[in-house]
């Protein structure tokens, strides 16, 4: 199945522009850390998107942008491990994931 | 209007529907499913470039790992029927405005350009040629990529583990 | 894998080594780590020595990872650097209730290290963001060290939300430049010169995922928390090694990679630098709290580094590596001094400086030292770090920017001189103690003072 | 003839200033001044022989000048030096004896006059100090040098004046001396530069040579509708007005008599008051030849003068200053005479007769002041109103001052009578106005002089509180001495040896001139007796029915006020305050303004660091936006 | 080796033995020692400097080495010195030798004390032999950081604020003439070639007009902060006024004397079709300072800050005169540095010694002390008449030497302002009379000071050291001007054409 003769490449590369910024928006909103970490998520597979998008689309003859996903989403594991964990020892700190209490550093 | 037509816009409307949802829901729990959604869709997506390794991946690392993970979370540190307050006035405007700007301003660069796809021949993408390379060591090979995030996991476990435990200060 | 690529990797390979025997010593040593810390030490100082022994230029895996002269002696400069910072800590460590986190302290800072090395030394930009998030998220974990504490939690926290977001940002650079050049391997994409208004957009992306890790303004506003939450040992891991790789890296792309689109960054730079030596200096005029001071000191002095990359000749590169080196000496110093008398007293306000060179002569004169090199007086070495940079601006005719340079560098110079000020001139009934070093940190701060003084008239140096 | 040793008698004062002044007060008081008088003899003895060799050898019918001795002190330009060195002309000369004979005297004098005083030592001292100088400036060769030695007697003079330095009001005088006459020396000193610019020499024998360049092609530039030259000399002679104390510069000289009275007689009667008349005289073919409009200033600032203080005279009570006054009118009396002579033989009678007259006031003004001195010493007062009938007590006092009062008043064959004849006749040669006036003065004068002589040695006496009784010998040998010269003096040949351009001028006796003059001084003393022989009430009556002229004069016409409101008012509540005020207020405050401004400044924007971490991630992509936005946009 | 090293080598050994030997006296004495040598040294300098001239060397510099520093930047390091650095190095070899004495009762910190004293010391002597802009500034820098130790830890009253005050404004201008020095250096090489630091080989080239227009207000300015020149001097009064005895008699004895020569070294001598062209501005400035300044000092009542104000009017006056730039009136205006330096260092000298008893700087607290202190108060004296420019003392050789230089100026305007200039001394007599009047003279104020001591050996040294030289200049100054006046004609000539 090959997608390039039906759908244009800008079509995705938009497509994962706006969930970028969708994720983004999450990110900048959301005053719970797990929900943020939900956009950084996003974040991360819209720009999975655009590499597997290029590498279908123009240069088939590697596989770049595939092997860079595959980074991608490994590291992404990692991160939201890592950040789980934060969150929870946030949690035994401050007995809350909310994280417009997280301020005491300021100034 | 052809199959694959209709089955990307189906992959593209869930992805955008779900991931607004994702971060529009007061329900944290929901929130979670729907990034699920969002990640299987695209998960669709792969597929449909015939990626099926990374669909495969994609599948099983973020629907089986991460989104677990997140919901194991979130049973540990809220309760899942309570509504999540609403964002604040000043973080939605704000919000809102950098990425609608963003949007903007990223689409109208993109779309000014116009990609040069390259002549070369394209190279399947059947698995066997996918782990040659995943443990090649000489061009394009990524085998210390490979290696690399090994330890990147090693660490990320040690540091989530050291974090995570509670018995020693 | 043969030998020779065993002896160009040599660096990764042991750092690999040692942090597997952390793993070893931290799961099997239980008592005694006093041992393990040692055995650090000593293997890490070989390690560091190895770093300066001759090699061949290579470029390994397809170019993914390439090897020089100028990057062993980037990645030299980040070994001493680390190194100091082991010796500086080894107080902390040997503190009862850090005894047992001394493994995972190790690795994760080694393992932060090695991404470093693969930052510098990576050949495409998946061996970079790899780097960069080995570098990173282990970072995050050292930043919440102190579990004991609110503060370190929140550093913690902060540090992976903004970084997770900046990588995500640069990672958006990455696919866009990927789209455009059709290959992630500088070697290729050096090759090609694309001056599209997309490339641009990407690169704009790529630098601030690199100027987020440097803290240039408007991408630094975790540092300050960050820094201050962390414990100190951290801090001044972050704001010399860390620092020191991400500008490193990013000049190696620029330059290397992006010559062609040297009108772009080096405006970029131009902007950078003035926004963040001003705001920079604004916000350190009010710190009380010295970590947090340092690290808005450490804000503008990465202003100052941007400098350097107004100018894309040789000239710019050299003075900026040059310049931080400086920086890394002095700033060490600073911490190496900070890190003796907050493990001692846990004082880290600058009115419990007040009269502290009554108590102890010798670690203030230090002190004193190394401010006056980043506040960039003579004779110290700063002073000449800075003329060269503004040298390289100036040979730009940009006689603008380098008057708000040394402007800046005149502001900065007040609130370096308050520090000096509570030290020598402030009196105090209860001032800090007179402290006793252990024989690792004088060897630390010796290094540090001896490069600060030497430095400047040893032109060997530069050259 | 060979000048040379004349180099002593600048050298030689100063060596005793440098071993009074620095071991003076180890030693016992009376070896200072013993010292300090022999070497004045020495150096006396020194000028009368200069004099005598100067005199005696006339080459050709003028007398030429000598330069004596010269060395380079500073050199500006390859044109402008400052030489230092000694010349030898009649004008010189004539100083010369002058200056070291009446401080010879007042040396003598203050032996007796200053014995147990505190600083003896210190007093002597400065005295050698001032008798250096004064002589220095006499003998200069160039107007620079005369202008350090100008600035060096202001000094001592300041020294003197201020010698009980305890006394609040001896340091304001002597402040009061030394700024005044330093504000004229800054008109000097301008016009120095100005006339150095122009002629391009500081030379004497270059300014004033009536054939050389500076005579001959005088610059024409103009300046404010005068020439510069013109503007030169009236700056120059604006020093000399100061240390000549002329109107409106006179202030600070009745104030000076707070120093010790020889020190008045010496330099604020008989030396260095006539630095001014001298300097003029110095400077006079250029006067003469390229301004003569200055010269008409000089001559109606000095008339004006002599009458405006000896109209003072007749009211002031302090016998010091009486004297003091009466030096203003009859140095205005040399001005006058300078200001209408002319240059070459008969023409330059007024020359000759000032400096004739500077030469025979120099003896009996020091005179009275010496006597002045002995009386105070002996009533240990200054006020007329407290002494009388002093004849009786100090005879040989007594004699001296009446000696004085008539030569003063000009009555012959006393000394005065000759030169103020001179003078009369000059000024009736030019300018019929001003003889006039100084026909006046020479009856106040002789009124004021006896109303003094009256007041003190006849009159009724008060009732003293121990009897006064006549000065020791080492103050009333002086007296006798000054009193002959006062006396005789006036028979010099003067008229043959100092003349303005060291020909001999013939001169002959005008008694349409003498008569009257002498008349009227007659008149004067007839009058100061019939009012002051006995105690009576006439003054007072007089003093009423002319009451506020009375007041005004004696007031000195309130120029002191405004002296006081100038300094006090303007240039210090008017323009010093403000100027400090300004500086710590404005200038620097401004400064401390950026500093402050930008600490606030970053105490504004510290929101920005507001410790939530979505905000700083916001900063973060919206920063990168809008970066991109502005990159793009610029390229 | 070149001799000229020994001016540096001489401090730092001294330095060395202060921070080896350990009780008060010794280091007093280490530190007196070594400035004694200093000072001696400098007269060997100015002895084998009059030999090398009148054995036909008329080379600009004399005893010149230059060694390569920084390659790649052509920076050097060059020694050499005319006759100007030679008087400026006697100078400050004699004041800081009277410094150390002056402040040998420093009981607070000794060791660091005088270290920091002769670090200030050495960054002048340095300044004063380099021929490399670099060098130059390094040491100009050098010289000013430790002034901010000096006046915030042994000063007195707001020290913090007046050191802060100062170290910032001084250093604001040093970082100016960064920017111009800078400019220079980009600038050195206008036919291509080598980008050179070294001041001899940029006076030789001929910078376009509109570089020298952008430049100069740059290093003039820079410079002149420290030169006191009006609007930025008032970080004098404060500095001064706060600062310890010996540190205001260097500040303002020597350091404030950097300003001036390098106006002239850098600004006017590298840049002079600029200076030529913006003179103007300057000179308004400059008489505004010297009048002004003289002014402000009227109205002072703190003995220090009438002494600042003097230096602000005095120190306009060698800027004045530099930029009148011809040969008599910059003669004059070096003149009038070392005279001022000098002088001015007497005066704090005194204050300091005169505080030291009366624990007050008020004058009007004071009265009558020629009775109870008679030595202090004669060298007070002295210095006063010094000041105003008496005859027979330095003070006056330097004025006259600048009026009659300036007003040589074939330009009206320039005329003028001299004449503005000249007022400056009457108004001088009126500031200092008034002190003398109220402070020495008059009834003894205080029945306290009626047990006051008359100076100590080492007071006298220090100040009779400063009254002899300007005694000495003051009754021969035809040899200093001579000195000064051979090694400027060059100068002037390359500046005039």
């Amino acid at each position: 199945m090959n997608l390039q003769a039906e759908i244009p490449l800008d079509y995705l590369v938009v497509l994962s522009t706006i969930v970028f910024f969708i994720g983004l928006m999450g990110v900048l909103i959301r005053r719970n850390l797990i929900t943020m970490l939900m956009g950084i998520e996003l974040m991360l597979n819209a720009v999975n998107i655009n590499f597997v998008a290029f590498n279908h689309y123009l240069f088939p003859h590697r596989l770049e942008g595939h092997f860079f996903a595959l980074i991608v989403m490994a590291i992404a594991a990692a991160e939201a491990a890592i950040a789980i964990s934060l969150i929870i020892n946030i949690y035994r700190q401050f007995a809350t994931v909310s994280v417009d209490d997280v301020d005491e550093l300021k100034h | 209007m052809t199959g694959p037509k209709i089955i990307f816009f189906v992959l593209a409307t869930a992805i955008v529907v779900f991931s607004i949802l994702s971060i529009a829901s007061r329900k944290i729990l929901r929130a979670a499913i729907h990034l699920l959604f969002v990640l299987v869709a695209m998960a669709g997506l792969y597929y449909m470039m015939n990626f099926q390794f990374l669909a495969a991946v994609q599948l099983i690392l973020y629907a089986g790992g991460i989104v677990v993970l997140i919901i194991f979370s979130i049973l540990l540190t809220s309760q899942i029927n309570s509504k999540l307050d609403p964002p604040k006035k000043s973080h939605l405007l704000s919000g809102a405005v950098t990425a609608v700007g963003g949007i903007v301003l990223a689409t109208i660069t993109i779309l000014q350009f116009a990609f040069k796809p390259s002549q070369e021949p394209a190279i399947s993408t059947n698995m066997r040629t996918v782990g040659r390379q995943l443990l090649g060591t000489d061009v394009y090979g990524y085998a210390l990529p490979f290696e690399v995030i090994s330890i990147l996991l090693l660490a990320a476990l040690v540091g989530s583990i050291f974090i995570a435990r509670k018995n020693k200060i | 894998m043969s030998w020779s690529t065993l002896s160009i990797m040599r660096l990764e390979v042991l750092l690999t080594v040692m942090i597997l025997y952390q793993l070893i010593a931290d799961l099997s040593v239980k008592e005694n780590k006093l041992k393990v810390v040692q055995a650090t030490l000593l293997f890490f100082g070989v390690i560091t020595a190895v770093g300066f022994a001759p090699s061949p230029a290579a470029s390994l895996f397809g170019n993914m990872y390439i090897h020089d002269e100028l990057r062993t002696l980037l990645k030299n400069i980040l070994n001493v650097s680390t190194l100091i910072i082991l010796l500086q800590s080894t107080g902390w460590l040997n503190k009862e209730e850090n005894r047992s986190k001394t493994g995972a302290f190790f690795l994760l800072l080694f393992s932060t290290l090695l991404g470093m090395y693969f930052m510098i030394s990576a050949g495409d930009f998946l061996m970079l963001y790899l780097g960069l998030e080995l570098a990173t998220l282990p970072l995050t974990i050292l930043a919440a060290f102190d579990k004991k504490l609110r503060r370190s939690a929140e550093a913690g926290i902060k540090l992976l939300m903004s970084s997770a977001v900046s990588s995500a940002v640069l990672l958006f650079g990455i696919s866009l430049l990927y789209g455009i050049y059709g290959t992630l391997h500088f070697s290729e994409m050096a090759l090609l010169t694309d001056s599209s208004t997309l490339s641009v957009f990407a690169l704009i992306f790529f630098m601030a995922g690199l100027g987020f890790k440097l803290s240039l303004v408007p991408f630094h506003l975790w540092t300050a928390d960050v820094y201050e939450g962390s414990p100190l040992q951290v801090t001044s891991y972050f704001s010399v090694v860390s620092k020191g790789a991400a500008l490193f890296t990013l000049m190696l792309v620029l330059y290397l990679v992006f010559n062609h689109h040297h009108a772009v960054w080096s405006m970029t730079a131009y902007f950078l630098s003035i926004t963040t030596m001003v705001v920079g200096n604004l916000f350190a005029l009010r710190q009380k709290n010295l970590k947090r001071f340092m690290a808005f000191s450490s804000i503008t002095q990465a202003g100052f580094m941007m400098l350097g990359f107004v100018n894309r000749d040789a000239l710019g590169m050299n003075t900026v590596v040059y310049f931080m080196l400086i920086y890394s000496l002095s700033n060490l110093a600073v911490f190496g001094v900070l890190s003796i008398v907050v493990n001692a007293t846990g004082k880290e306000s600058m009115d419990d400086f007040n009269g502290f060179y009554s108590t102890n002569p010798r670690l203030s004169l230090i002190m004193l030292l190394a401010l006056f090199s980043l506040a960039g007086i003579p004779p110290v070495a700063g002073f000449f770090g800075k003329f060269f940079l503004f040298t390289a601006v100036a040979a730009k005719s940009m006689y603008l920017l380098v008057f708000i340079a040394v402007v800046n560098a005149t502001v900065s110079l007040y609130y370096y001189l308050l520090v000096v000020k509570a030290m020598f001139i402030n009196k105090n009934e209860t001032p800090i103690p007179a402290l006793s070093s252990s024989w690792y940190e004088k060897v630390a701060l010796t290094i540090c003072f001896a490069g600060i003084v030497m430095i400047g008239f040893l032109s060997v140096v530069y050259n | 003839m060979d000048f040379s040793y004349t180099i002593l008698i600048l050298v030689l004062p100063f060596l005793i200033f440098l071993l009074i002044g620095s071991l003076g007060s180890r030693w016992r008081p009376h070896l200072s001044g013993l010292l300090g008088t022999s070497g004045l003899f020495i150096i006396t003895v020194l000028a009368y022989v200069t004099a005598f060799n100067y005199f005696i050898h006339r080459t050709g019918e003028a007398y030429q000048a000598i330069e004596a001795s010269q060395l380079t002190w500073l050199s500006f330009t390859d044109d402008l030096i400052i030489h230092l060195g000694i010349l030898l002309d009649p004008l010189s000369v004539m100083m010369l004896v002058v200056i070291t004979t009446v401080s010879l005297m007042v040396h003598i004098y203050s032996l007796g006059y200053m014995k147990g005083e505190a600083g003896f030592a210190r007093y002597f001292a400065f005295l050698s100090f001032f008798t250096f100088s004064m002589l220095g400036l006499v003998v200069a060769t160039n107007i620079f040098q005369m202008y350090i030695f100008w600035e060096l007697v202001g000094l001592s003079s300041y020294l003197l004046i201020g010698f009980y330095y305890e006394r609040p009001s001896a340091v304001a005088a002597a402040k009061k001396a030394f700024i005044v006459t330093r504000f004229a020396d800054l008109g000097f000193l301008i016009g120095i530069l100005i006339l150095s610019f122009n002629t391009n020499t500081f030379d004497f024998a270059r300014l004033t040579d009536q054939h050389g360049p500076v005579i001959a092609q005088p610059v024409t530039a103009m300046f404010m509708g005068l020439s510069v030259t013109t503007w030169a000399m009236l700056l120059i002679f604006m020093g000399g007005a100061g240390k000549s104390a002329m109107f409106p510069l006179h202030i600070w000289l009745p104030d000076a008599m707070e120093g010790p009275t020889p020190v008045s007689a010496l330099i604020h009667a008989a030396t260095m008051v006539v630095a001014g008349v001298y300097l003029v005289a110095r400077l006079f073919p250029i006067y003469h030849f390229s301004s003569p409009g200055s010269l008409d200033v000089i001559a109606y600032v000095g008339s004006f003068t002599s009458l405006f203080a000896a109209v003072i005279a007749c009211t002031q009570l302090d016998i010091k200053r009486v004297l003091a006054y009466s030096t203003l009118s009859q140095i205005g009396y040399m001005m006058v005479a300078l200001g209408v002579s002319g240059y070459g033989n008969e023409a330059g009678l007024g020359y000759m007769a000032s400096l004739f007259h500077l030469f025979t006031h120099a003896f009996f003004k020091a005179l009275l002041f010496l006597g002045a001195g002995s009386v105070i010493h002996a009533v240990h007062n200054n006020l007329m109103t407290e002494m009388g009938g002093l004849r009786k007590y100090m005879p040989v006092t007594h004699i001296t001052f009446l000696v004085a009062c008539i030569t003063i008043a000009g009555i012959p064959p006393f000394s005065g009578f000759f030169s103020k004849d001179e003078i009369l006749v000059a000024a009736f040669e030019h300018n019929k106005i001003i003889f006039a006036v100084q026909w006046l003065v020479a009856g106040i004068t002789a009124f004021y002089m006896f109303r003094l002589y009256f007041n003190i040695f006849w009159n009724s006496n008060p009732e003293y509180h121990h009897t006064p009784h006549e000065s020791p010998s080492t103050m009333t040998i002086p007296l006798f001495i000054l009193a002959v010269m006062s006396i005789f003096s006036g028979f010099v040949p003067f008229h043959e040896l100092v003349t303005s351009d060291g020909r001999p001028l013939a001169t002959e006796f005008h008694p349409m001139i003498a008569v009257p003059s002498v008349l009227i001084a007659l008149a004067g003393i007839g009058l100061a007796a019939a009012l002051y022989y006995r105690k009576n009430s006439r003054p007072e009556t007089i003093a009423k029915s002319l009451k506020a002229f009375y007041t005004m004069a004696y007031r000195k016409f309130y120029v002191d006020e405004v002296y006081l409101f100038v300094t006090h008012k303007v240039v210090f509540q008017l323009i010093s305050r403000p100027a400090a005020w300004f500086d710590r207020h404005i200038v620097d405050g401004t400064m401390n303004l950026i500093g402050n401004s930008t600490v606030s400044f970053s105490g504004a924007i510290k929101e920005m660091q507001s410790g939530e971490v979505q905000w700083y991630i916001w900063y973060f992509t919206s920063g990168v936006l809008l970066l991109a936005l502005m990159i793009l946009y610029l390229t | 080796m070149n001799l000229l090293l020994i001016l540096l080598i001489i401090p730092l050994l001294t330095i060395v033995g202060i921070a080896l030997v350990s009780d008060i006296t010794k280091v007093r004495w280490v530190a007196a020692i070594g400035m004694s040598a200093q000072l001696i040294f400098s007269f060997i300098l100015l002895y084998l400097f009059f030999r090398e001239r009148n054995s036909g060397n008329t080379d600009a510099m004399l005893f010149v080495s230059a060694a390569t520093w920084y390659e790649s930047f052509n920076i050097q390091l060059k020694l050499g010195v005319d006759g100007i650095s030679v008087s400026m190095i006697l100078l400050t070899s004699i004041v800081t030798f009277a410094g150390v004495f002056a402040s040998w009762q420093v009981e607070y910190l000794t060791k660091e004390f005088f270290i920091s004293l002769i670090i200030l010391a050495g960054g002048v002597f340095g300044f004063f032999i380099s021929l490399d802009l670099f060098t130059m500034f390094l040491f100009y820098e050098l010289a000013v950081i430790p002034m901010y130790l000096l006046i915030g830890i042994w000063g007195s009253g707001p020290k913090e604020y007046s050191a802060m005050k100062l170290t910032l404004m001084l250093m604001g201008g040093s970082a100016i003439l960064l920017v111009g020095l800078l400019g220079l250096y980009f600038n050195s090489a206008p036919g291509g070639g080598r980008l050179t630091f070294d001041l001899t080989e940029i006076a030789k080239i001929s910078i376009p007009l509109s570089t020298q227009l952008f430049f100069f207000p740059f290093i003039f300015i820079g410079f002149g902060v420290l030169g006191a020149l009006f609007p930025l001097h008032t970080w004098s009064p404060d500095g001064h006024a706060s600062a310890p005895t010996a540190v205001s008699m260097l500040h303002a004895g020597v350091l404030m004397k950097l300003g001036g020569y390098g106006c002239f070294r850098v600004a006017l001598y590298l840049l002079p079709e600029a200076a030529h062209s913006l003179a103007w501005i300057f000179i308004i400035l400059t008489t505004i300072s010297v009048v002004y300044g003289a002014f402000g000092a009227v109205w002072q009542k703190d003995l220090k800050y009438i002494n600042a104000y003097s230096s602000v009017s005095h120190c306009g006056l060698v800027l004045f005169a530099l930029l009148m730039m011809n040969e008599t009136a910059t003669t004059g205006a070096i003149l009038q540095m070392i005279s001022h330096g000098l002088m001015t260092a007497l005066f704090f000298a005194l204050i300091g010694m005169i505080y030291s008893r009366t624990h007050s700087r008020m004058i009007h607290e004071m009265g009558g002390l020629m009775k109870v202190i008679p030595f202090l108060s004669v060298v007070y004296v002295i210095a006063g008449l010094a000041s105003l420019g008496l005859p027979g003392l330095s003070g006056f050789v330097a004025e006259m030497t600048i009026f009659v230089g300036s007003f040589q100026h074939t330009d009206t305007f320039h005329r003028m302002a001299t004449i503005l200039a000249c007022s400056s001394i009457v108004i001088t007599a009126v500031y200092i009379l008034r002190v003398v009047g109220i402070l020495l003279l008059g009834p003894i104020k205080d029945n306290h000071f009626l047990e006051l001591k008359d100076a100590q050996w080492f007071e006298k040294l220090s100040t009779v050291t400063l009254v002899a030289s300007i005694a000495i200049i003051g009754i021969t100054p035809f040899w200093l001007s001579n000195l000064i006046h051979g090694s400027l004609t060059q100068m002037i000539h390359a500046i005039t054409n």
